[in-house]
C-alpha cells in the first residue's frame, strides 16, 4: 500500500527522464551487497592481472628508480642532459607534470563534494590516491634535481648557528611551501576519507592480522552519530581547502614561472594556464586508471558509463579552456611585438628541434580534445582509454616545451644551446612511473579503492526520507 | 731570504719537493738561495696551515654546515701548525708577493709581474712598469702557468727510456763536452727554438768557440723570423720591423693577422685599440685575407680572397702608388686593377686612401706570406713616407734559421733544444745520439737516448729580448717542482763551462754593477735598451709570384698557427684546449676550414671527414665551414692531432703537420670524402645576432652625426618605461657604503683574442670541462666573448614576424649552408656578470646563495648554494655557470668520455671513493699526485666551488676585498677607508688586468673623478638588454666603424641593418 | 576484540613523549650539535707546555711579539723557535720542557703545534684588518693571557661573526688596547658599558667602520 | 575481570527508522545515548541536539595561526634577523609574504580540522565495548544501531530493554565494559 503510493507520488514528482540524475549505482544493489561489492576486492584473492602489472612496476620502482636516484645524487646533476641554457631539463618537466596529474584527483574529491555532485563518491577515493602517490612523485623532483641535494635543509626555516634563513622571495621557496602543504593536506584528506572505510573493512576482517591492522587504522571508528558529526565538519572544511589548494598549488609552481624574466615564461597567465592544465592532465591520468580498473576489479556497476562520461565532459572542459589560453598565448606573443616573446612563441610551432612537440600539444590538447564532444566517443572505454594516454602525452609535451622551449633560445643567440634527455633522465622518470603505478596497485589491493560510506550514503536507501530509506507516509517534513 | 730551505723537514711534504733535499747540495741550488728575490718554496713542506690554504675547497664535508665537522670525539680532526724553526726576516707568511719576470716568446718576450702565495707562482700579469704596456699579456703568457703544474710534464732524467739519476745524466752532459772538446765538435749539432736570449746567444758564441766543427741549427714550426728577413732584405741591413699601429691612419694588412695568430699580438692590439677611438679620430683597417681572422673581423673593409692571390693585389696597390710617385698624377683609368674575382673598385679606392693619407700609411703583410708580399709591403709603406714614422726599423743581430744543410749521416750527436722536431717535421729517421732538454716526454722524447726535463720559464734563470729590443729578465718562483734544468744551464754544461749555474750566466751576460742588476730584477727589464729606430730606405727588387688560380680541384691549403695550442707547444694545456678559438669558437679540435661555397660545390658539409691530399701527402680532418672565408681555400690549424702530449692534449684534432713542407700557403691540394664523421665542440652555435641589439655598431660618419645613436632609445625603439613598485634596497645602501663597483666594455677597443677569458680561468679557479662536456654546453668560463656574424639582412630571408620563415625553421646544424654567411662582418663582445643592480637572479634563489652586497656586487656565497639552478634560468644574459660535475676532481682521463664515473663505483689510488671521502671530504678522483699539483695552481684567495654549485663572475670580488682589507689596515683608527683612483689603490679585476686593447675599466662609479666613470657618460656607453630593467653595473661601449664612403662595400654596419630589418618602427619612423 | 583497554590511553602517551622528546632534542641538537660546543671549550695538549698565561699574562708579553704577522697579515703567525730563542738563550736555557724548541731553533725541524683556531675554508679571515680597526684578540679568542694551554674559547660560527659585524660599536675599541686583553673601559660595569656604547659610536663614525654583513665580506 | 554494563544496544533495519526511534529515545527523555550508522543519517543532527561542531573553529584557528606564523616568520627571516639586498625587491612586501602564508594557512586550516575531528571525537580509541558485539560489526554494513548508555539516570536494563524492543529494535542486547 505504501509502496504504491509513494512510487505514484514520486511519478509526480520526477523530472522528466532527460533531465534526470543518473543513478550512482546501477542495479539497485542493497546497502549490504552493495558493501560486499566494493570490498569485494579488496578481501578477494589477488588476481593475475594485478601481478602482471604490479611486478613490472616494482621493478621500475624498486630498481630502476633508486639506481638513477643515487646514479645522480652521487655523480652530479650532469648525468643528466641539462646544461647551458637549459639549466631544466625533465627534472622540471617532470615534477610540473606530476603535479599535474594530482590535480584532477583534489578537484574530483574536494570542488564536487562542496558542489554536491554524488557520482564523484564512486571514484573519488581513487582520485585522491592518485594526488597522493602523484604529488609524493612530484616532490621528489625539486628535492632531488638540486646539485647538493643533502644541503635541501637550507630550504627550511631551521634556526643554525650560520644565522642563515630561507629567501623568501623566491618562488622555488613558495614551492617548498605549496608542495609540502599539498602532499600533507591531500594524505590527510585521503585518510580522513578512509576512516569509516577502515572500519568497514574493521568489522569484516576475517583474519587477525588484518583485524589489527583495521582496527589500528580505523583508531576506533564506530559511526556514532556524534562521530558523523564532527566528521562531517572536518570534511567540508577540509574540501574546501583542498578546493583552494587545487587553485593554489598549480599556481604557485606557475609562479615559478611567471615570475621569471625569460621570454615564454613572463606572462601573467601562468598561474591559471597551470591550475587547467594540471586539471586537464588529472583528467586524462584519471580515464587511464578508471577505464581498466572498473573492468578488471568488475566495478562496471558501481563506476557507471555514466561517470566516464561526465569525467570525459569535464577533461573537455579543461581542454578547452588550455586551447584558449593557447590561442591567448600566440596572440600576446605576436601583439606585444616583442622581439623575444615572438621569436619563442614563433618557435614552439615554427622552430626546430622541438617543433614536433609543439605540434604533438596542439594536435592532442587541440585537436584530440575535441573528439570529446562526441557521445559516441565519450561511451567507448577504448577511446576513452586512448585519450587519456594522448592527453597525459600531450601535457608532458606542453610542460616540455614550456620548460624547455623557452630555455633553449632566449635573449642572446649566442647562449643558444639545446637540451636531450639522457638515459638517467628517462630513468628517472620511468622510476617514479613505476613507483607511482606500484603504490597505486598496492592502494587498489589493500585499502578500501572506493568510498564505502560515502558511495552507501548517497544511495537512496540511505535517505531516511525515501521509501528505500525507510520513510513512511508522511515523514517528508 | 724569506726561508732556509735547507734546514727544512720534508717528512710530510709530498713527493715533489724531496727533491729539494737530493738539491741542498747542488752548487745551482745555494745560489738559489743567495739570490734576491727568493721564494719559499719550502714552505710547502713546512707549514700545515700554507697547505690547507692551498686550496680553499668546499665540500661535503661542510654538510653540518654551521654544527662543525662531526669527526673523533665530536671534534674536528686535528690539524697541525708548523712554523719556521728560524723565522725568517722581511716575510709575513700569508702576505702576496710579486716578482717581474718575462716569458720569452719566439721573437721577443713578454714582460710580466707573477703573484706568488707563500712560494708558489699563481697568477700571471704584465708588467705595466714596462715602457709602453698597459701591464697587459697575451693568452699563451696566461696560460703557460697551468704548464707549470702540468702532471704530465717530464719528471725524469731518462737514458734509452729507462730513469737515470740526475748525477749520471749531468755526468753524460760533462762526458759529452769532453768528448767534443777533443775533437772541436765534428759530429756535434745543434737543434734549437729560435730565441731573444742574450745569454743564449752568448752561450751559442762560446759553443761555437770552442767546437768549432759543430753545428747550430734554429728552427721554428711557426716561422715568425720572416719580418726580419724581409726588412732585412728590404733595407739592406740587420734590422727588424716594429709597427706603429697606434700613429697609423689608414692600415692596410695583405693577409697579416696582427691582432690574432702573429707574435707579439698584445702589443699590436694595444697600439691598434690606441688608435681607434671614436671621439678622438680613428684609424682605419683594410684586410686583404683569406681565412677569417680577427684583423678580418675588426677591419672596416675586409676583402676575402685566396691567400695565393694576395701578391697580386699588393703588387697591383704598390703599381698604382709607383705610378703616382714616379708621374705625379693621381690614380688613373691606367691604374685599374685586373684581378679575376677582385673588384677593381675597391683596390684602387683602397690605393687612393693610401694616397690620401700617406706618412700616416701603414701596410703589412702576414707573416704565412711569401717573402715577396714583405718586400711590396715595404715597398708600399716606403713610398707613403711610413718608414720611421709608422713603421720602425731596430738593428738586431741577423738570425739564422732553418734547416739548410742539415744532414743526419754527418751529425754524431745532437742536441735538441725544447721544440718537438719529430711531430713537428714528422720526421721519422733519427741521427745517431740525440740528447734532448724537454720539457714533455713527447713525441721526440721517444726517439731521443737522453732526455732531460726542462724547466718552466717561471723555475728558471735566463734573459730575453722584447720585440722593441729591450732586454728583461726571467726569473724563477720557484724551484723546478721535479728538479727540471733550465736551458742556459744545460748549455753551459754541454759547452763544458762554468759555472753551469744558469743564474750566474745571465748575471754575467748582463754585466753592469751590483746596483744595475738588482734593479733589473726588481723591474724586470733594463731600461733603455729599447732599439732606436733607424730611417732606411728601401733597396730591393721585388721578385713576381706567380700566382696559381684556385678551384675546386686545386685547392689552396693555408696552414695557420692555432691560436690556442700555437705549434702544439700547448696541446696538453687545458686552459688552451678549452678556450673558444676567437672566431670559431671551437674547442677541443681542430678542423679543416673551408667556405659555404666550397663546401657546396666538394659535396661536404660540418663534421665530415676528408682526406686532404697535397704533393702526395694526405691527411684527414674534419669540415668546419667557417663564414667569410675566401672560396678555395682550406684553413688548417697547426698543433693537433699530438700522439704523446699527455693525457689532455693526446688525440685531439688532427695533425696537420703530416701535410706541412714548411710552406704556410700551398697550392694544388684536393679533398675526398671519407665518410665518417666527427663530432665538434663549440661554445657557441648560433652564428647570427638575429637583428638583437646586444652588439650596437654605427658607423663613423653616423656617430659623429648622432653620436647618442646608441643609447636606450636605440634607432627609434623606446624602452618601456616601468617604476617600479619599490625603493631598491640598494638604494639606500649606496647612501653609506664607500664604493659602488661598475665596469664598462669598450666594444670599440676589444678586438676578441680571448686574453681576458684564460686570465679570468686562472685567478678564479676555473676548471675546465672536457670535450664531451663542452658539447652538453657546460663549459665554465666565467667570461666568454660572444661572437656574432652579420650579414646584410636582404641577403637573409628572414622576419621576426610571425612567418614561416626559412631561417626561422633553420637549426644551427644547417647554417653552414645558407648564403648569408658569405660575406659577413663579425662582432664580439666579452660578456660576463653584468652586476644587475635589479639582478632577476637573486630574487629566485631560495636559500639566498646569491645577494647585493652594498657596493652593488652581486656577490655569490658557494657554500650557501644548493644548486636549484633557478638562477642561470633567470639570467638573461646566462653569465652563471653549474658544475654539473666534480670538475676539479674528475681524472684528466676523463676529459674526452661521456661515461662519469661516480663515487659509488669508481676506485683511486686502489681505494673506493666513497671510502676516501668518508676519510677526506677534500680527496678527489685523482690520484694524490695529481691531486696535490692541481691544488698548487689553485688561487688560495678563492673558493674552489665543488659539484652542485653555481658560480659566476663577481668583479674578482677577491681582489676588491684584497685592496679594502689593506687600505682599512693600512687606515687604522683614521675614516682614510676609500679606495680611489687618483690615490691607486682601486683594484683591477683580471680580465682588466690582461686586456691588451685596454678594452674592459673597471672602477668606483660613486666617484665622479673615476675613468669607469667617464665612460659611463659617453653617448656611446649602453647597457645591453637595458630594456629588461635589470640596471646592469657592466655597460658597453657601442662599437664605431670607419669605413671609407668611397668604397664599393660602403655601408651601415651590418647588425644595425639587421636589427633595423627586425625593427617594428623603422628607422626615422619613431 | 584486539586491542585492551588500556590502548585507548596510548595516543595521549605518545603525544607527551613525542612532545617531551621534542622539547629535548631540540635543545640538544642546539646545545651540542653547534659550534658553542663542539668548538669551544676545545684544548688540545700542545707537544710544547707553553703557557700564555705565564708569558703573556703575567710576564706582560705582548700579543704581537710571537704573533709578529698578525697586524699584516690575514694569519696570525706562529712565532719561529729563533723568536723563543731570543729569551731561552737566557733564561731556563736548559730546561728540559724546551729541548723541542732548542731543538727547533737548531735543525730548523719545526714544531708541529696542533691547531686550535680555525674556521672553515670557505671563509676568508682577515686578521689584519680586525686588529688595525681596533677590535681586540679576546672578542674572539678570549683571555688567552689566562690560559695555560689554548683553549678555544668563543663558538665560531657564522652567526657569531654576525653578532659583532652587526653592531662594531658594541666590540669596538682604541686601536693601541686591541692586544690588552684585560683592558676595560672603566673598572665599574655600568660606566664601562656606558663609555663603549659612546666610544663605540664614536669611533665607528669616525674611522668610517662598516657594519658588513653580505655575502662578500667573509667568502669569495 | 570485571565487567561493567555499558548500555543497551538495539538494532534497526533503515535509516528511516532509526531516526524514528531516535526521536522517541529523545523524547523519553534520556540523555546519554547514541547511534551507530554506516553513513550519516541526515537529520540526526538535529534530533541528538548536537548544534554546530567545533571543528570548523578549530580548523580556523590552526589557519590562522599558521597564517601569522608564516607572515611572522617571513619578516623576522628576511627583514629584521638577516636583511639582505635581494634583486633590488624590499626586504618585506605583500607579494613576497601572502604566497607561502596563504599555502600555510591551508595546512594549518586541514591539520586543524583532522586534529579537531580526531580530538573532538576522542579517536583514536582502539578499544571500545561495543566492538565486542558480534552484531555490532553490520554497522559498518547496513544496521543501524541505537544505544542508550548504563549511565543514563534513566537508565535501567529491563525498562530500557523493552522500551528500546517497543521501538522496534531488534536484538536488543546489553553491552558490557570489559576491563
Amino acid at each position: 500500500m505504501a509502496d504504491s503510493l509513494n512510487i505514484e507520488e514520486l511519478k509526480r514528482l520526477a523530472p522528466p527522464a532527460e533531465l534526470r540524475r543518473a543513478p550512482v549505482v546501477e542495479g539497485k544493489p542493497s546497502l549490504g551487497a552493495l558493501t560486499d561489492k566494493l570490498s569485494e576486492f579488496a578481501e578477494g584473492k589477488t588476481p593475475r592481472w594485478w601481478w602482471i602489472l604490479f611486478i613490472p612496476a616494482a621493478f621500475a620502482a624498486t630498481v630502476i628508480f633508486p639506481t638513477c636516484l643515487f646514479y645522480q645524487v652521487f655523480t652530479g646533476v650532469g648525468v643528466w642532459g641539462n646544461n647551458h641554457p637549459v639549466m631544466w631539463g625533465l627534472d622540471i618537466v617532470n615534477f610540473i607534470w606530476w603535479v599535474g596529474v594530482a590535480h584532477a584527483g583534489t578537484l574530483i574529491s574536494a570542488l564536487l563534494f562542496l558542489t554536491k555532485q554524488h557520482w564523484r563518491t564512486t571514484i573519488g577515493r581513487m582520485a585522491e590516491a592518485m594526488t597522493v602517490f602523484s604529488v609524493m612523485m612530484a616532490g621528489l623532483y625539486p628535492a632531488i634535481h638540486v646539485g647538493r641535494a643533502w644541503f635541501d635543509w637550507f630550504m627550511f626555516p631551521i634556526p643554525n648557528s650560520n644565522g642563515n634563513w630561507p629567501q623568501f622571495k623566491s618562488p622555488l621557496m613558495w614551492d617548498v611551501f605549496a608542495v609540502n602543504t599539498y602532499l600533507t593536506v591531500s594524505t590527510l584528506f585521503w585518510f580522513m576519507g578512509m576512516i569509516p572505510d577502515f572500519a568497514v573493512f574493521r568489522d569484516r576482517a576475517t583474519t587477525r592480522v588484518r583485524k589489527t591492522i583495521f582496527t589500528a587504522l580505523a583508531m576506533g571508528w564506530t559511526g556514532s552519530a556524534r562521530q558523523w558529526h564532527n566528521y562531517e565538519k572536518a570534511y567540508v572544511v577540509l574540501c574546501g581547502l583542498c578546493t583552494l589548494l587545487v587553485f593554489t598549488v598549480s599556481s604557485i609552481v606557475g609562479l615559478d614561472f611567471c615570475a621569471s624574466q625569460i621570454a615564454g615564461w613572463h606572462a601573467t597567465i601562468f598561474p591559471l594556464y597551470f591550475v587547467i592544465g594540471a586539471v586537464f592532465c588529472g583528467f586524462g591520468m584519471m580515464l587511464v586508471i578508471l577505464v581498466p580498473l572498473r573492468k578488471w576489479c568488475s566495478l562496471e556497476k558501481v563506476i557507471t558509463m555514466s561517470h566516464m562520461d561526465k569525467v570525459a565532459k569535464l577533461a573537455l572542459v579543461a581542454g578547452l579552456i588550455i586551447d584558449y589560453i593557447y590561442l591567448q598565448e600566440f596572440f600576446i606573443a605576436w601583439y606585444s611585438g616583442d622581439t623575444y616573446e615572438r621569436w619563442v612563441f614563433g618557435h614552439r610551432l615554427f622552430g626546430h628541434t622541438y617543433l614536433y612537440l609543439g605540434w604533438t600539444l596542439i594536435g592532442i590538447n587541440v585537436c584530440v580534445t575535441q573528439l570529446l564532444w562526441f557521445k559516441k566517443i565519450r561511451s567507448s572505454l577504448a577511446a576513452l582509454f586512448i585519450i587519456g594516454v594522448l592527453i597525459n602525452i600531450g601535457m608532458w609535451s606542453e610542460r616540455f616545451v614550456i620548460v624547455v622551449g623557452s630555455l633553449y633560445q632566449e635573449f642572446l643567440p649566442a647562449n643558444w644551446g639545446k637540451y636531450m634527455p639522457t638515459i638517467w633522465d628517462v630513468g628517472l622518470y620511468i622510476g617514479t612511473l613505476g613507483a607511482f603505478f606500484m603504490l597505486y596497485l598496492l592502494f587498489v589491493k589493500f585499502l578500501p579503492m572506493i568510498a564505502i560510506a560515502e558511495v552507501k550514503g548517497v544511495m537512496p536507501e540511505a535517505d531516511p526520507h525515501h521509501p528505500l530509506g525507510g520513510a513512511q507516509k508522511g515523514d517528508h517534513q | 731570504m724569506n726561508s732556509n730551505p735547507t734546514n727544512s723537514t720534508p717528512a710530510n711534504g709530498r713527493r715533489y719537493w724531496r727533491s729539494l733535499d737530493e738539491l741542498a747540495d747542488q752548487p745551482e741550488f745555494k745560489d738559489w738561495l743567495h739570490r734576491e728575490f727568493p721564494v719559499g718554496a719550502s714552505e710547502l713542506v713546512e707549514d700545515g696551515q700554507s697547505r690547507r690554504n692551498f686550496l680553499k675547497i668546499m665540500s661535503a664535508s661542510f654538510a653540518f654546515a654551521g654544527i662543525a665537522t662531526l669527526g673523533a670525539g665530536c671534534r674536528r680532526p686535528e690539524e697541525k701548525l708548523e712554523p719556521f724553526g728560524k723565522q725568517p726576516e722581511n716575510y709575513t707568511f700569508g702576505d702576496v708577493q710579486y716578482f717581474a719576470t718575462a716569458m720569452p716568446t719566439r721573437i721577443g718576450a713578454i714582460p710580466l709581474v707573477v703573484k706568488s702565495y707563500e712560494g708558489r707562482p699563481v697568477k700571471i700579469e704584465g708588467n705595466s712598469l714596462y715602457p709602453g704596456s698597459n701591464g697587459s699579456t697575451d693568452r699563451y703568457a696566461q696560460a703557460s702557468i697551468l704548464d707549470l703544474y702540468d702532471p704530465d710534464r717530464a719528471r725524469h732524467f731518462k737514458h734509452d727510456g729507462k730513469v737515470v739519476s740526475r748525477e749520471e745524466a749531468l755526468g753524460f752532459l760533462d762526458e759529452l763536452s769532453k768528448k767534443f772538446a777533443a775533437n772541436s765538435g765534428e759530429g756535434l749539432a745543434f737543434l734549437a727554438e729560435s730565441s731573444t736570449s742574450p745569454s743564449r746567444a752568448r752561450l751559442q758564441k762560446i759553443i761555437a768557440d770552442k767546437f768549432p766543427k759543430s753545428k747550430w741549427f734554429t728552427y721554428d714550426a711557426i716561422d715568425s723570423g720572416i719580418h726580419q728577413r724581409a726588412a732585412t732584405q728590404a733595407f739592406g741591413q740587420s734590422v727588424k720591423p716594429v709597427f706603429n699601429f697606434d700613429k697609423a691612419k689608414v692600415i692596410l694588412s695583405l693577409d697579416c693577422d696582427f691582432l690574432g695568430g702573429e707574435d707579439d699580438s698584445h702589443n699590436h692590439i694595444r697600439k691598434f685599440a690606441a688608435g681607434r677611438k671614436a671621439e678622438q679620430g680613428m684609424s682605419r683597417l683594410y684586410a686583404v685575407e683569406s681565412l677569417f681572422t680577427l684583423t678580418g673581423a675588426s677591419a672596416d673593409h675586409r676583402l676575402r680572397v685566396p691567400a695565393s692571390r694576395i701578391f697580386e693585389i699588393a703588387k697591383a696597390i704598390s703599381t698604382m702608388l709607383s705610378h703616382l710617385h714616379e708621374t705625379g698624377n693621381p690614380l688613373g683609368q691606367s691604374a685599374q686593377c685586373n684581378i679575376e674575382g677582385v673588384d677593381s673598385n675597391w683596390v684602387s679606392e683602397c690605393a687612393k686612401d693610401l694616397v690620401a693619407n700617406a706618412g700616416k700609411v701603414l701596410v703589412v703583410a702576414g707573416q704565412r706570406q711569401p717573402l715577396e708580399v714583405h718586400l711590396l709591403a715595404h715597398t708600399i709603406n716606403s713610398l707613403l713616407d711610413s718608414i720611421g714614422n709608422t713603421v720602425g726599423l731596430i738593428p738586431t743581430n741577423a738570425v739564422a734559421t732553418g734547416l739548410e744543410g742539415f744532414d743526419l749521416d754527418a751529425i754524431d750527436t745532437l742536441v735538441v733544444l725544447g721544440g718537438n722536431p719529430v711531430y713537428h717535421l714528422t720526421a721519422t729517421a733519427k741521427p745517431k745520439n740525440v740528447v734532448r732538454l724537454g720539457y714533455y716526454e713527447d713525441e721526440t722524447a721517444q726517439k731521443c737516448d737522453w732526455n732531460f726535463p726542462a724547466a718552466h720559464y717561471l723555475e728558471s734563470w735566463s734573459d730575453a729580448t722584447t720585440s722593441d729590443g729591450t732586454v728583461v729578465a726571467v726569473q724563477p718562483l720557484i724551484q723546478p717542482l721535479f728538479g727540471g734544468l733550465p736551458e742556459l744551464e744545460f748549455l753551459a754544461r754541454v759547452a763544458g763551462e762554468s759555472p753551469t749555474s744558469a743564474h750566474e750566466i745571465v748575471r754575467g751576460t748582463f754585466g753592469g754593477s751590483e746596483e744595475d742588476w738588482k734593479k733589473f730584477l726588481f723591474n724586470g727589464f733594463a731600461n733603455g735598451t729599447a732599439g732606436k729606430s733607424e730611417t732606411l730606405s728601401f733597396q730591393a727588387a721585388v721578385p713576381a709570384v706567380q700566382s696559381v688560380a684556385t678551384s675546386g680541384s686545386n685547392l689552396e691549403v693555408i696552414f695557420y698557427r692555432d691560436s690556442k695550442v700555437d705549434d702544439g707547444r700547448y696541446a696538453n694545456n687545458g686552459w688552451m684546449q678549452e678556450l673558444p678559438d676567437p672566431v670559431t669558437k671551437m674547442t677541443w679540435d681542430n678542423a679543416v676550414l673551408i667556405s659555404r661555397k666550397t663546401a657546396r660545390e666538394l659535396g661536404v658539409a660540418n663534421g665530415d671527414i676528408v682526406e686532404i691530399s697535397l704533393n702526395g701527402k694526405s691527411v684527414k680532418g674534419p669540415i668546419w665551414t667557417q663564414p667569410g672565408m675566401a672560396d678555395y681555400s682550406l684553413g688548417l690549424a697547426l698543433g693537433y692531432g699530438r700522439e704523446r702530449a699527455g693525457r689532455v692534449g693526446n688525440s685531439v684534432g688532427f695533425n696537420a703537420y703530416k701535410i706541412f713542407s714548411g710552406k704556410y700557403i700551398e697550392n694544388g691540394a684536393t679533398i675526398k670524402k671519407t665518410g665518417e664523421t666527427h663530432v665538434l665542440a663549440c661554445t657557441q652555435h648560433h652564428w647570427s645576432m638575429e637583428g638583437r641589439p646586444a652588439v650596437r655598431e654605427a658607423n663613423l660618419e653616423e656617430f659623429l652625426k648622432e653620436p647618442e645613436f646608441a643609447q636606450e632609445k636605440f634607432h627609434g625603439v623606446e624602452p618601456p618605461v616601468v617604476q617600479s613598485l619599490y625603493a631598491n634596497p640598494l638604494d639606500e645602501a649606496k647612501k653609506t657604503a664607500l664604493h659602488q663597483w661598475g665596469m664598462t666594455v669598450d666594444l670599440n677597443a676589444c678586438v676578441g683574442c680571448g686574453t681576458c677569458v684564460v686570465a679570468c680561468q686562472s685567478e678564479n679557479n676555473i676548471p675546465i670541462v672536457g670535450k664531451d662536456q663542452v658539447l652538453r654546453g657546460r663549459e665554465m668560463h666565467w667570461m666568454r666573448i660572444d661572437r656574432y656574424f652579420t650579414s646584410d639582412p636582404k641577403r637573409k630571408n628572414n622576419s621576426s614576424r610571425f612567418s614561416l620563415s626559412a631561417d626561422m625553421n633553420q637549426t644551427d646544424e644547417n647554417q653552414q649552408f645558407a648564403e648569408w654567411i658569405d660575406d659577413v662582418q663579425a662582432v664580439n663582445q666579452p660578456m660576463l656578470c653584468q652586476q644587475c643592480e635589479s639582478a632577476p637572479c637573486e630574487s629566485v634563489c631560495p636559500v639566498a646563495a646569491t645577494v647585493h652586497d652594498q657596493e652593488g656586487l652581486n656577490v655569490m656565497a658557494y657554500n650557501r648554494c644548493i644548486g636549484t639552478r633557478y638562477c642561470s634560468n633567470n639570467c638573461p644574459y646566462k653569465v652563471r655557470r653549474f658544475n654539473f660535475l666534480d670538475y676539479n676532481k674528475r681524472p684528466l682521463t676523463e676529459l674526452k668520455g661521456t661515461i662519469y664515473s661516480t663515487t659509488l663505483t669508481h676506485k683511486t689510488d686502489g681505494v673506493w671513493d666513497l671510502l676516501r671521502w668518508w676519510k677526506n671530504p677534500d680527496s678527489g678522483m685523482r690520484s694524490e699526485d695529481e691531486w696535490d699539483l692541481i691544488k698548487l695552481s689553485k688561487n688560495p684567495d678563492v673558493t674552489v666551488r665543488m659539484r652542485g654549485v653555481m658560480e659566476k663572475c663577481t668583479y674578482c670580488t677577491q681582489r676588491i676585498e684584497h685592496a679594502k682589507i689593506s687600505q682599512k689596515a693600512k687606515a687604522g683608527a683614521s675614516d682614510n677607508v676609500r679606495l680611489s683612483e687618483a690615490a691607486g689603490t682601486i683594484p683591477k679585476t683580471a680580465c682588466q688586468q690582461a686586456c691588451p686593447a685596454g678594452a674592459i675599466v673597471f672602477g668606483d662609479v660613486s666617484d665622479a673623478n673615476s675613468s669607469v666613470s667617464k665612460l659611463k657618460l659617453s653617448p656611446l656607453n649602453y647597457s645591453v638588454l637595458g630594456n629588461l630593467l635589470t640596471k646592469p653595473r657592466t655597460t658597453y661601449l657601442a662599437r664605431v666603424r670607419n669605413p671609407n664612403p668611397a668604397m664599393p662595400d660602403y655601408h651601415d654596419p651590418f647588425s644595425t641593418e639587421e636589427f633595423e630589418s627586425q625593427s617594428l618602427t623603422p628607422k626615422g619612423n619613431s | 576484540m584486539i586491542f585492551p583497554k588500556w590502548t585507548n590511553s596510548l595516543p595521549l602517551v605518545l603525544g607527551v613523549v613525542a612532545a617531551l622528546a621534542g622539547a629535548a632534542i631540540v635543545p640538544a641538537v642546539t646545545i651540542y650539535l653547534t659550534p658553542k660546543y663542539t668548538r669551544a671549550g676545545y684544548q688540545p695538549v700542545q707537544p710544547v707546555p707553553f703557557s700564555h698565561n705565564i708569558h703573556a699574562g703575567q710576564l706582560g708579553v705582548d700579543c704581537r711579539y710571537c704573533h709578529n704577522g698578525v697586524e699584516k697579515s690575514w694569519f696570525a703567525n706562529l712565532p719561529g723557535a729563533s723568536t723563543c730563542m731570543n729569551c731561552h738563550s737566557l733564561v731556563l736555557k736548559d730546561d728540559p720542557r724546551l729541548a723541542i724548541v732548542r731543538d727547533s731553533a737548531a735543525n730548523n725541524t719545526p714544531i708541529p703545534w696542533v691547531q686550535v683556531h680555525k674556521v672553515p675554508d670557505y671563509v676568508y679571515f682577515n686578521h689584519s684588518v680586525h686588529v688595525d680597526r681596533g677590535i681586540s684578540c679576546v672578542k674572539c679568542h678570549g683571555r688567552v693571557d689566562q690560559m695555560d694551554e689554548v683553549r678555544h674559547d668563543k663558538s665560531f660560527s657564522m652567526s657569531f661573526c654576525l653578532d659583532c659585524h652587526r653592531n662594531p660599536a658594541a666590540n669596538i675599541r682604541p686601536t693601541d688596547k686591541v692586544t690588552k686583553l684585560d683592558w676595560q673601559w672603566s673598572t665599574n660595569a655600568a660606566e664601562a658599558e656606558h663609555l663603549q656604547d659612546v666610544n663605540g659610536k664614536k669611533f665607528v663614525h669616525d674611522w668610517k667602520v662598516e657594519s658588513l654583513t653580505s655575502c662578500s665580506a667573509c667568502h669569495r | 575481570m570485571s565487567e561493567k554494563v555499558y548500555g543497551l544496544m538495539a538494532e534497526f533495519d533503515s535509516p528511516a527508522a532509526i531516526l524514528h526511534a531516535a526521536e522517541k529515545v529523545r523524547d523519553a527523555g534520556y540523555r546519554r545515548w547514541d547511534a551507530f550508522t554506516p553513513f550519516p543519517i541526515h537529520g540526526m543532527d538535529q534530533v541528538m541536539k548536537l548544534g554546530n561542531s567545533l571543528v570548523g573553529w578549530v580548523a580556523l584557528a590552526g589557519g590562522a595561526f599558521m597564517f601569522l606564523n608564516v607572515v611572522g616568520l617571513i619578516w623576522f627571516a628576511n627583514a629584521f634577523d638577516y636583511p639582505l639586498i635581494v634583486g633590488g625587491k624590499p626586504m618585506f612586501s605583500v607579494p613576497m609574504t601572502f604566497v607561502p602564508a596563504y599555502i600555510m594557512l591551508i595546512m594549518g586550516g586541514a591539520l586543524g580540522a583532522l586534529i579537531g575531528m580526531l580530538g573532538l571525537n576522542q579517536l583514536p580509541r582502539l578499544h571500545h565495548p561495543l566492538l565486542d558485539k558480534k552484531r555490532f560489526e553490520l554497522v559498518s554494513r547496513d544496521k543501524f544501531i541505537l544505544l542508550i548508555g548504563a549511565q543514563d539516570e534513566k537508565f535501567c536494563a529491563t525498562e530500557t530493554k523493552s522500551f528500546l524492543e517497543s521501538l522496534g529494535g531488534t536484538h536488543v542486547e546489553i553491552v558490557e565494559d570489559v576491563e
